[in-house]
């Protein structure tokens, strides 16, 4: 039992491969000891900077009352605890040589995807990165096909074609992950233009590392967003790295500079905090559909594994890295479900569920076939040409 | 059968498709107030708005990746880029997005973007606004690349182009604007991938696309003079291009040569030319001969752009070596 | 002669074909009426921006002194005198047909490249835009090889490959003009590297329009000057236009607070101004010779005739044409430089030497030969291969 | 004569020419602190501290446009783009700018230029991070592009790329970098153009470059033990290639088969066939065949992938076709 939480631990492989942690380091089989604050072993600029500003966002919080969240918390908690089930599960497989490729996790990072996608509807659209994992699972992708496009079988959400870095589901409006890093930024510019032509009310939001803010097409979009004022939410998921670069070495500008300097509304929040990212984005959504102007979500997280799955991660310190599990947005929120009324119940419910279906799409993804290399050349384009 | 010149005529298709359809919307630099740099979007704001005739600030790679996600939520966006020189800033959006997008995901969406371009030399517009970049695009599944020789083609291409549900890439020669032909807007609907045959002939055929069709028939003309007939062939479409009516005119001239303005090195020419050398290797009675631009950037000065690109004395040149 | 300024009009060849004026208006005969001031005439949103902020800028003007200004105001105002005349000789030999391709002139931006270079050294290296005559012949491009150049000859500068908008001049550090909006930015933070690297205390400059604000370059450029502190310095020409468009309905951003993001130090000018352009650029020069962080320089001025010559500009407002004589930079210069003793004299000669260094390149240039398409072929590669 | 692997001949050519020449400089997306996404650059930034080995942002237009403005002020950039798929990004900076300075500034200066790159699948890295695309930057005037296939090139090319005075892009096969081969730091200066019989034979002639040499030779070997003597030439330069070389061979095998792992259409196999259809027309035998990949997006499943990369099997067939 994690402590306070409801949660059994167990039920996440929190030792992948009997060695490392849900966050890659080695752990003590203890259950891990939350105090629900931000610990102070994190010692570069980033966590300085994300330290100050959590504080001063808590602060705040109080005040922020118009958000009825409780069974929405569940909702989001559920969401969470898919997703880094998925990737736990991911990198066992991945471990195991069940999966091509690379595969980037977004472990820690969960409450970014679960509190956004909660304020989204089926109809509104997203665009996401290499770490795309939580964004899709959230959104709704199905977990069978997920599984098996990430493992590369003919019948994956992409026919196995794409693999993790691409995942899409269109019937659920997931228009990518992308291995291009800021190249969903203009797309989902340009499907907000879609869905503001198309007058459905629906909205447009794309998740943006903090090392991709570098890139060029980042600035284009902003100001195109703000010229047409499409409903755009952008999501910057600030977890302090750029592969083995803390992104503050790579990266001298500020996201809240940047958006306002194309007159963007734009809030910061913790975005280990489901409730906190899930109120700001509600915010922003509900501004974006009463015609406000373009909207910049900066989401203070953490990357809990490394760049991608293997990564030995030399470059981190190891203070920061064990300093990850005190604020895992999962438990953070657990304990906090959990001191309501029938909490307890409800999240172990919950972690059943999860646990049944992950197993449940794995197995489903380990049988099925391979994908035939004659029905891939026939979807280059979309009527074959004859000739 | 009426005339129509070849800017108009790409007019006409843009309204015309954007009257059938109202997810059709164009996008690009100064082509709504300033009509664009080649006048080819007169009247559309006024015809359409501001909301379908989008002016864009001059981001290149924000214009065709907004196209594509455009694309992906319903519209039917056609992105004009000014000069094809500045292709190089969009080619992420075009080459892993656009033309991927279909097969990597597994075939669950299309996107019907349609990139209008311009290139070509003849304007003395100097290395950074005359590159023909064709042979790049023609390189990458999933892209179509579309480049018409005459108003009627270009009116009906685009038509196709737009219509299609793949992205698109259409190239304008820039010196074909002003030039005017005949044009049935009745005639059936074309299909992207089918060659026409600009003029019949025996003795040897010249493939060509875009504005050299026009170096290629004036030399063909020469040709005639002379008792040589040759075969021009407007391949209209280079990805894809028609196989068949290539190696069908092959088959029955045994002679090939291929006009481009793009540099001869690496270009469509190469393809052709590598294409036939392997399946219709048996009909030639010749070795393949490509005229095309010499492998440096488009110079400025009149005189050097002038001896730059392939005239018709350089198709004469190249059918005489390959009659000889 | 122009009232108060010491000019005779006459040497200028205001009526380029006898129809239109510097500005591309029809000119009525008459000596132009100068107010010094700002003419209330101009009625778009950039240009009543315009005029607060030059009227903020003047009014803080007396407190800057440290500036001995005399006789460089009058080198300034040859080399603003030098590029007006020879651009009007331009648009007249290129109405001629003397000029292939196109041309885009900086006429009424002069006081921006003639201030600047004022602050520069021969070693320092500059980069600039389609509409660039200006900023070379300022930096010290020789005038002959430069119309030889424009007019497509074989001793152009750059052997009439390059044209109008790529006019170089290596001797002289100036990198180029470039066809490419925005491309030119990426291209001086490269040189200022060098100058860092080399340890030479040169600096770099880029000169850049409003309208290329839009480009993602320019973010990724300000990003990478502000990461390894380079001897840069942004100058951003502003115009009002890009193209047949007000540049306020193509950006969204302002050019001060994107600067700020970055970290970079930024000052805004009256570019219509020499002398306040050259104390900014001089400050922002000395900062950046000793270390300071790169600096972005704000040019407010007004594009004096169309894009290109030729352009009807019938998306202008006749009242702001008919205002942009009253702002021109060169008489309100010239009117200074008056004002002091020997002015008048002074003025008369520079008028002279550069009215007949232009006819003299002229000259030279139509005598000059075309270019050798062999001699072209061999610059392809520094030493041709011999396959 | 010692064994190095591919990588760490990078890296040595790199050091050695950092050495050698204070103004050469390495720049990239994490090549430094992180020492490179394959580890090329490891050690680089120990050695000489981060003036000379820069880290950079995500920023792939301004890594290559900021390299042109060093080359412009007396550095010797060697900038990484981890994955040629994105040089998409780039392409402004290094077919507008770098390729063209020469040229149009009049010769007054050169561009030594560095672009190290990596191309290939093998690694199921998916249709964005698989690509070759070296074709385009042969057709750019001005460009050299180089694609090593042994260790020992790797390290002399690359050195020679260093030296050169005018932009090149060097692009290295992802799989070959855990390849070990023949490597002797002392071998006379390689130069760029020059091609290599990798083994020499009588009965059909393999072009290749980059990682399909291997894959050739291996056909190689198999068609030895069926009687039949395959010459295989690698290009290692592809921009300008060894025409020489290549006729040569085939003057004497009078058939051609050319191999690499880029898509087939439009690739540089497609110039490599059309200047033998050109130039050496009387010398075939036999229609030229060329070996390459499908018109697809490269696909990420495993079993996808290794049908789509052209493999032993492929070459075979491709020459016993031209055999035939
Ligand atoms: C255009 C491009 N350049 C470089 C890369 C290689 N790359 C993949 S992820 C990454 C770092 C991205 O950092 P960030 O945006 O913060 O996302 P995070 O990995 O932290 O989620 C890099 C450089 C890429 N995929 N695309
Ligand atoms: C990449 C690119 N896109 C578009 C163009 C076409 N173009 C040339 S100048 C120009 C407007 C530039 O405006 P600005 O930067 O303000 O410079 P100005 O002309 O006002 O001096 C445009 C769009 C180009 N040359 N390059
Ligand atoms: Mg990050
Ligand atoms: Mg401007």
């Amino acid at each position: 039992m994690v402590a306070g939480t409801g949660l059994s631990r167990n039920l996440f492989t929190w030792k992948i491969a009997g060695a490392h942690g849900a966050f890659g380091r080695p752990v003590a089989g203890a259950d891990f000891s939350m105090d629900g604050g931000i610990p102070v072993a994190m010692s570069s600029p980033y966590h300085r900077e994300r330290v100050r500003f959590v504080a001063i966002w808590e602060a705040a919080m109080p005040e922020r009352k118009n958000f009825a969240m409780k069974d929405r918390l569940l909702a989001m908690i559920e969401t969470m605890m898919l997703i880094r089930g998925t990737e736990n599960r991911l990198a066992k497989l991945f471990a195991d040589g069940e999966i091509p490729g690379f595969i980037h996790l977004s472990v820690g990072q969960e409450a970014v995807a679960a509190g956004v996608m909660s304020a989204l509807g089926p109809r509104d659209t997203i665009a996401t990165t290499h770490r795309g994992h939580g964004h899709v699972i959230a959104k709704g992708i199905g977990l069978e096909r997920f599984f098996k496009e990430v493992m590369g079988r003919a019948n994956g959400i992409c026919a196995g074609r794409g693999g993790s870095m691409h995942v899409a589901d269109m019937s659920v409006g997931v228009l990518g992950a992308n291995g291009i890093v800021g190249a969903g930024i203009p797309i989902a510019v340009g499907s907000a233009l879609g869905h503001k032509l198309g007058k459905t009310n629906a909205i447009s939001s794309v998740f943006f590392g903090d090392g991709s803010q570098s890139e060029g097409v980042l600035h284009e979009s902003l100001n195109l967003s703000s010229l047409w004022r499409l409903p755009i939410l952008f999501v910057c998921e600030n977890n302090g790295w750029s592969e083995f670069s803390p992104t503050s070495r790579q990266f001298a500008g500020s996201m809240e500079a940047l958006a306002r300097a194309f007159g963007l509304a734009y809030s910061k929040v913790d975005g280990n905090d489901v409730e906190a990212v899930a109120l700001e984005a509600e915010t922003a959504v509900e501004s974006l559909r009463n015609g406000g102007m373009p909207h910049v979500l900066e989401c203070m997280t953490t990357r809990g594994r490394g760049h991608f799955e293997g990564d030995p991660q030399k470059y981190r310190d190891p203070k920061e890295l064990s300093g990850l599990e005190a604020i895992d947005p999962i438990p953070r929120a657990a304990r906090k479900a959990c001191s309501n009324p029938g909490g307890d119940s409800a999240l172990r419910a919950i972690e059943e569920r999860v646990a049944s279906q992950i197993e449940e799409a794995v197995r489903s993804a380990m049988e099925d076939e391979l994908p035939d290399f004659r029905k891939a050349i026939e979807d280059v384009y979309t009527k074959r040409r004859e000739a | 059968m009426a005339e129509i010149r070849f800017g108009k005529a790409v007019t006409q298709a843009l309204v015309e498709c954007m009257e059938n359809d109202s997810s059709v919307i164009v996008l690009g630099e100064d082509i709504g107030h300033g009509e664009g740099s080649f006048k080819v979007t007169r009247g559309l704001l006024k015809k359409f708005g501001p909301e379908r005739v989008l002016d864009t600030p001059i981001s290149e790679a924000a214009i065709v990746g907004a196209a594509v996600g455009a694309a992906m939520t319903g519209l039917k966006p056609v992105a004009e880029i000014m000069f094809m020189d500045f292709i190089t800033l969009a080619m992420d959006a075009l080459v892993n997005q656009a033309s991927k997008a279909r097969f990597m995901f597994g075939g669950q969406c299309s996107i019907p973007l349609v990139v209008r371009t311009t290139h070509g030399g003849g304007l003395n517009a100097g290395p950074q606004h005359s590159q023909c970049l064709e042979a790049w695009l023609a390189h990458v599944p999933g892209l179509k690349v579309v480049c018409p020789s005459n108003p009627s083609d270009a009116y009906h291409l685009l038509k196709a182009a737009i219509a299609d549900p793949d992205p698109v890439v259409f190239v304008e020669n820039k010196t074909l604007y002003a030039v005017s032909g005949d044009f049935n807007p009745g005639d059936p609907p074309q299909q992207i991938g089918r060659a026409r045959i600009a003029r019949a002939g025996d003795d040897v055929t010249i493939v060509s696309y875009g504005a050299a069709v026009g170096t290629a028939l004036s030399a063909a003309q020469t040709l005639q003079g002379e008792g040589i007939s040759a075969e021009v062939v407007d391949l209209r479409s280079l990805q894809p291009w028609d196989e068949e009516a290539v190696f069908g005119s092959v088959k029955r001239t045994h002679r090939l040569v291929i006009v481009h303005e793009a540099v001869r090195s690496f270009g469509v020419g190469a393809e052709i030319a590598a294409r036939v050398a392997e399946d219709a290797f048996d009909e030639l009675d010749a070795p393949v001969v490509r005229v095309g631009a010499p492998f440096m950037p488009v110079p400025f000065a009149k005189s050097l752009e002038k001896q730059y690109i392939p005239d018709a004395a350089a198709v004469l040149a190249g059918v005489r070596k390959a009659l000889s």
